[in-house]
């Protein structure tokens, strides 16, 4: 119902002139063009939180239900590579971070650089995570059909990773239900990993436009974008590490 | 009055401009690849109609099965399999993308004096994750179906049958990221592209409706997203989060999947809605009755939306107390509806009525609706839903609501922007034919299946008591009819794009910004920057402004 | 007449001679539920007449031809609050009256006769008390609250009877109840209404309403030899459950005896009503409630016990009155030596062979 | 709706300057990170009872915060960049207390 402030009136559309060339053809600044792609990356996060949303309310159910579970589940995780990777993801954030400060401030050396680091931090996250996997692959930790109850009914057998917990064993009906812990582990660390494999492969492309110089002559909306996906992924790996390292470990 | 309007022009002389955004490239590669929002819709249009017929040809399969008691036409297996695509393929690929994808697409923009939609690309992109995930589910349809209900519900879905869950599965996510970003770009594009001068309450009531459906699309899909990868990945790998004999709670499935399909029929219904809002107004000559009412009951609609899925779970064994909280807010999200239906009917009050084709559709629209409306507090009252649920109460209310409120808001909605889609009007005697055949249709198919419900026939059934045959018989002889009022419509539009008399730019005297510009529009829809000076639905500014231009070239 | 084809004479006469809008009232809850459904359907009915109404009014008032020159209208705050409140006022009273009957229908009396009912693809079993086993079929009597204990198998089902207004859904691993009292004699539909799979409309019966006497009768000619209870003795005796579970004073498990219904002291310090999804709860997940005073030491028995099964346990500690029936069961176990051999012989120890519960 | 009458405010400043952040910034915040992520560790490994999963959470929440706010530009951008944040959190809180309503209640009497 408000007047809308009067901008300027008429601007003739076609006034192409001393348009630059990155701007489409259906916006009317510059201005516009990165607020509204801007607008449309944080909708897009949006949809990332909901898509998580799904995943974070299954693990607050279950936990609730399967605390003793949740906790032998938990003590099969290493603190050291979650809080390692947390570090990892932190700093390739940190990089992201100053890539776009490069690029604003047109360094095209120091974005490539950071954007290098970016990525290779990234791929070091996925390296420790790896290793992570595999761990739970040897130890028949994989849900499914040779999930193994071993490490839960017998700790001994399988000491967990600091040994001054003395896990006891599990009841066999509760043993069953770290399914449940690491079906939601995989689902959700999975899913966060699916995001940095994108993410990494996103950052490729763009350390090679960097390179050329795509980013570093004024237009940075891209990699302000992209940096949004890039925190947000290293936000949802400081819930993860919280909820699935961290706040189980006490029976 | 009447000597102020000015006349249609001259149908002989007029001739189709020559610049327009179809004539302006040929070619299959300049459609495939247009990043035009009107060129998408059209390709949406297309495909729609395309999956439309196919889920129809699916219902015209199940309602002859149901003609006698027996399974006598197919096997049970294949009864369920066809009702499951009938779900899938109606609900993913026709109604979800229906009304926002072609209209909304084609219109927005120009309602809002844009020259297109914020990201063309992602518009491009959102017809491609479509036209995938629909050529997704033909392949499963092809290669043995599915017979899971559209609903998927675990542990049935993941443990106890061999068909191709997961490509139906497949599909349907990626038919979501489709409808998301359909969605992501409307909200970008309501906010951040209005012309100056558009504020919000300046904004057509068919724009309100999108943004509600919108923030449905964006916030709603992710959640069935990731219920639909959590059963996947429970088939394949064998997970444990619904199943219960790893302790899982197969009702968590339910939680997360109706969480977002229960606002889908919000995203269904909410475009048909603003669809009858500009109908209603255009054809009554009059601004609609209550606009901030009207635009924000379909916000409430949405915000409320949020809060109600459990009351398709009232008898699934969820705490009695949250069904108390649920049937309530269920009631309140009744209430909107309710607004809208009398605000259109008062729009009505001291108009000038003429009754074209979207004109009598909207009408259908208005009755079936708050029948469709009506049934829905008989289910969200959770102690009638006890015995209605589950039954062909819940078939024929959820009917009435989609194909009795949005497919003929859709239709209202083809109608009357079709001469700005093409240029060329439809013909207007053999239409009016086929709304009203449309609506006795509808009516003897789905009416009959309320009282079915209420006997008590269960949804979903190949065979059943006979004595709910006779009703069933009806149904069967409705569909028919239903079928014809469908076929008409694409029969005489198609045979319009050629033969059609010439529009000319505003037909129906409409006040919409898209009714200010030539048809078809031109690739970039304007030729300056409009600038908005007047609220939306003023009839007096439409005449003044007809006032000037004959003065001009008088 | 003589051009009509007799074909659709014939449905005509059908649907004349059944024609109806509601299924037989037989259940005490059904009159309740059709006059709700009434007011609703009459409120929509009223709702429905006022569109119309006004819509044809409108229209033919307003048309072009009489009425050439539209009046804008903005709008008017007090009608739209009208159709505001008034319809929110009859949508709360529909709430309120239809929450009453949903905690009606879903909430026991303590009088009633429990049946048990497994779902399975695509087949309902009830299981009487007595032990009378059926299919697809259910036998109750009028004027007996009957309360159903629901559980499924494998998928959702849904345990529907039109007629007497009930429907609740049997999910797998947790026990839902429904209850009805009957009270007109007859056959009625029973229909799994939720989609559960290739013959999911072939899960259909029928059920029996009988008077009491007639009731009893079939009890007695349909039984097969053992109790519900009996059969669950023999369960509890084969799985060595007294092994524990006596009444000795140094009994590794709580006593069983007139647990049913008691308020349990948890080893969290909560406590909990041991009801029948309690006691069920108890033999698959012991692990998650501990009785006060006890070692988690339970094994569970998921996976070795069918819901049948499950079902002939709760029904045989519920009717648990005293130990003398528990210690029974000891005894017989400490007699004999190997484990394999303790299911025939225990069952061979109780009166009446019949089938025990694999 | 409140929604609704802020965004016509924050519309329309379409036309602000683009805020770049001091590199210091950053780095003040990647320690903080770093500070927020030892502390989080260390508090972890000591029995707090019921508290540890609070504290746990009440760190990570601190440390998004900040990523959101600096590493996002959130605290330098419009009311339209919060207002879809607060959307975002609002619907996510909708699901897990509306689910959990059913959850939580489920044990008060017989279902």
């Amino acid at each position: 119902m408000s007047d809308s402030p009067a901008i300027a009136h008429g601007a003739p559309a076609d006034a192409h002139l001393e348009h630059p060339s990155y701007l489409r053809h259906h916006f009317n600044s510059v201005e516009q063009q990165a607020d509204t792609t801007n607008f449309a990356m944080w909708l897009f996060l949006l949809t990332e939180i909901m898509f998580f949303g799904g995943l974070f309310t299954a693990y607050l159910i279950y936990r609730n239900w399967y605390y003793p579970a949740f906790v032998a589940g938990s003590h099969q995780l290493n603190v050291v590579w979650g809080t390692l990777n947390t570090v990892v993801l932190i700093g390739s954030s940190f990089t992201m971070a100053m890539g776009v400060w490069c690029a604003e401030t047109r360094r095209r050396r120091g974005l490539v650089l950071c954007l290098t680091l970016t990525c290779i931090l990234g791929l070091c996250f996925l390296g420790i995570k790896t290793v992570e996997y595999r761990e739970k692959f040897e130890m028949h930790h994989v849900p499914g059909q040779h999930y193994s109850l071993q490490s839960f009914l017998d700790p001994q057998s399988n000491p967990a990773v600091f040994a001054e917990y003395h896990d006891k064993p599990l009841a066999l009906d509760m043993a069953r239900h770290t399914e449940i812990y690491f079906s939601l582990y995989f689902a959700l660390t999975g899913m966060h990993a699916l995001h940095m494999i994108i993410g990494i492969g996103i950052l490729v492309f763009m350390i090679f436009r960097a390179q050329a110089g795509a980013y570093t002559a004024g237009h940075v909306t891209f990699v302000e974008n992209f940096g949004y996906y890039w925190h947000f992924v290293d936000l949802v790996w400081i819930y993860l590490f919280a909820l699935l390292y961290l706040i189980s470990r006490h029976q | 009055m009447s000597d102020t309007i000015v006349s249609l022009p001259d149908q002989s002389t007029a001739r189709i401009p020559k610049v327009n955004y179809l004539s302006k490239e040929n070619g299959l590669l300049s459609w495939l690849l247009t990043s035009d929002h009107k060129r998408i819709a059209i390709l949406y249009l297309i495909s729609i109609t395309f999956f439309f017929f196919i889920g129809g040809a699916l219902a015209g399969l199940i309602r002859l099965e149901l003609l006698t008691p027996q399974s006598d036409l197919m096997a049970t297996d294949t009864y369920n399999k066809v009702f499951t695509m009938h779900g899938v393929i109606m609900i993913f690929f026709f109604l979800v993308p229906s009304v926002p994808a072609t209209l909304g697409n084609f219109l927005i923009p120009i309602m809002l004096g844009a020259k297109d939609l914020a990201l063309p690309k992602i518009n491009l992109l959102s017809w491609y994750l479509y036209m995938a995930g629909g050529l997704l589910a033909l392949y499963t349809m092809m290669s043995g179906g599915v017979d899971t209900g559209w609903t998927f519900t675990t542990p049935l879905s993941t443990h106890y049958v061999n068909t191709n869950v997961l490509t139906t599965g497949l599909a349907v996510f990626v038919a979501g990221f489709s409808s998301i970003f359909t969605g992501l770009n409307f909200i970008v594009t309501i906010h951040k592209m209005r012309a100056p001068g558009m504020t919000w309450f300046r904004m057509p009531l068919f724009v309100w409706a999108h943004y509600a459906a919108s923030i449905l699309m964006v916030l709603g899909t992710p959640v069935l997203a990731i219920a639909i990868v959590l059963v996947a990945l429970e088939r394949t790998i064998g997970i444990g989060i619904f199943d219960p004999a790893k302790g899982g709670d197969p009702l968590l499935f339910q939680h997360l999947f109706w969480f977002y399909s229960h606002p889908a029929v919000y995203i269904m219904i909410l475009p048909g809605m603003g669809v009858i809002s500009e109908v209603i107004s255009t054809f009554s000559r009059k601004r609609v009755f209550g606009y901030t009412a009207v635009a924000f009951s379909s916000v409430a609609i949405a915000v409320f939306g949020f809060f109600v899925w459990a009351h398709h779970m009232f008898i699934m064994g969820i705490s009695n107390y949250a069904v108390l909280v649920f049937s309530l807010l269920t009631m309140l999200v009744a209430v909107p509806s309710a607004i809208k239906i009398f605000n259109w009917a008062f729009t009505l009050y001291k108009g000038s009525i003429t009754f074209e084709t979207p004109m009598l559709y909207a009408f259908g629209f208005m009755g079936l609706f708050t029948i469709g409306g009506m049934t829905g507090v008989f289910l969200g009252t959770s102690g009638t839903d006890i015995h209605l649920t589950e039954t062909y109460f819940i078939v024929a209310h959820f009917h009435f609501v989609m194909v009795g409120g949005m497919l003929m808001a859709f239709l209202a909605g083809i109608h009357f922007w079709w001469p700005k889609i093409t240029g060329r009007m439809y013909p207007e005697k053999i239409s009016q034919l086929a709304a009203v055949v449309t609506f006795i249709g509808f009516n003897l198919t789905f009416f009959p299946q309320f009282i079915l419900g209420a006997l008590g026939m269960p949804r979903r059934y190949a065979a059943y008591p006979p004595e709910f045959q006779i009703l069933n018989v009806f149904s069967t002889a409705g569909a028919t009819i239903l079928g014809v009022g469908y076929l008409l419509p694409v029969l005489y539009l198609t045979w319009s794009l050629k033969y059609g008399a010439i529009a000319g730019n505003n037909p129906w005297q409409a006040t919409g910004l898209e009714w200010q510009i030539q048809s078809p529009p031109l690739t970039e829809n304007f030729t300056e920057l409009p600038i908005m000076d007047h609220e939306a639905y003023d009839y007096e500014w439409l005449e003044n402004q007809k006032a000037k231009e004959v003065a001009s070239v008088g | 007449m003589s051009h009509i084809s007799p074909v659709i004479w014939q449905y005509l006469v059908k649907w004349m001679t059944n024609f109806a809008l509601f299924p037989p009232e037989a259940s005490r809850i059904a009159p309740q539920m059709d006059a709700l459904l009434f007011f609703i359907t009459l409120v929509s009915l009223i709702g429905l007449t006022i569109v119309v109404l006004l819509v044809v009014s409108f229209s033919i008032l307003y048309s072009k031809k009489r009425h050439p020159v539209a009046v804008q209208i903005e709008g008017s705050t007090l009608l739209e609050a009208t159709w505001t409140i008034i319809p929110l006022g009859l949508f709360l009273i529909m709430f309120v009256w239809g929450a009453l009957i949903y905690f009606r229908v879903y909430t026991p009396p303590a009088n009633a006769m429990n049946i048990y009912v497994v779902g399975k693809q695509w087949m309902w079993k009830a299981e009487h008390p007595g032990g009378q086993h059926e299919i697809n079929s259910l036998h109750v009597p009028t004027g007996q609250p009957v309360q159903l204990t629901l559980i499924s198998q494998d998928v959702f089902h849904s345990f529907s009877i039109p007629a007497f207004r009930v429907k609740r859904e049997a999910i797998p691993g947790r026990y839902t109840t429904v209850w009805f009292e009957a009270t007109t004699p007859g056959t009625y539909h029973l229909f799994c209404t939720q989609y559960c799979g290739t013959n999911h409309s072939q899960m259909i019966g029928d059920v029996v309403v009988m008077t009491p006497g007639d009731f009893k009768a079939w009890l007695a000619s349909s039984t097969s030899g053992a109790s519900l209870a009996q059969n669950g003795e023999r369960l509890f005796a084969s799985l060595s459950c007294a092994a524990c579970h006596n009444t000795r004073p140094d009994a590794r498990g709580p006593s069983l005896a007139n647990v049913y219904g008691s308020k349990l002291p948890l080893s969290t310090g909560e406590s909990i009503t041991a009801d029948d999804a309690y006691l069920r709860e108890a033999i698959l997940n012991p692990s998650q409630h501990i009785t006060q005073g006890y070692a988690p030491i339970m094994p569970t028995y998921q996976g070795q016990v069918s819901e049948e099964g499950i079902i002939a346990l709760v029904e045989y500690i519920k009717n648990l009155n005293s130990d003398y029936r528990i210690q029974q069961t000891t005894n017989t176990t400490d007699l004999l030596p190997e484990s394999e051999g303790k299911a025939a012989s225990a069952a061979a120890k109780t009166t009446a062979p019949g089938k025990v519960n694999p | 709706m409140s929604e609704q009458a802020q965004h016509l405010e924050s519309e329309h400043p379409v036309e602000h300057e683009h805020h770049v952040v001091n590199p210091s910034v950053y780095v003040v915040i990647f320690f903080a990170l770093l500070v927020g992520t030892a502390l989080t560790v260390w508090a972890s490994f000591i029995d707090l009872g019921p508290w540890n999963p609070v504290i746990a959470l009440a760190i990570a929440t601190g440390k998004a915060t900040l990523v959101v706010l600096y590493f996002m530009h959130v605290k330098y951008s419009s009311k339209l960049t919060k207002l879809t944040i607060g959307a975002g959190i609002f619907t996510f809180l909708a699901l897990i207390s509306m689910t959990l309503s059913d959850y939580i209640s489920r044990a008060w009497g017989r279902w």
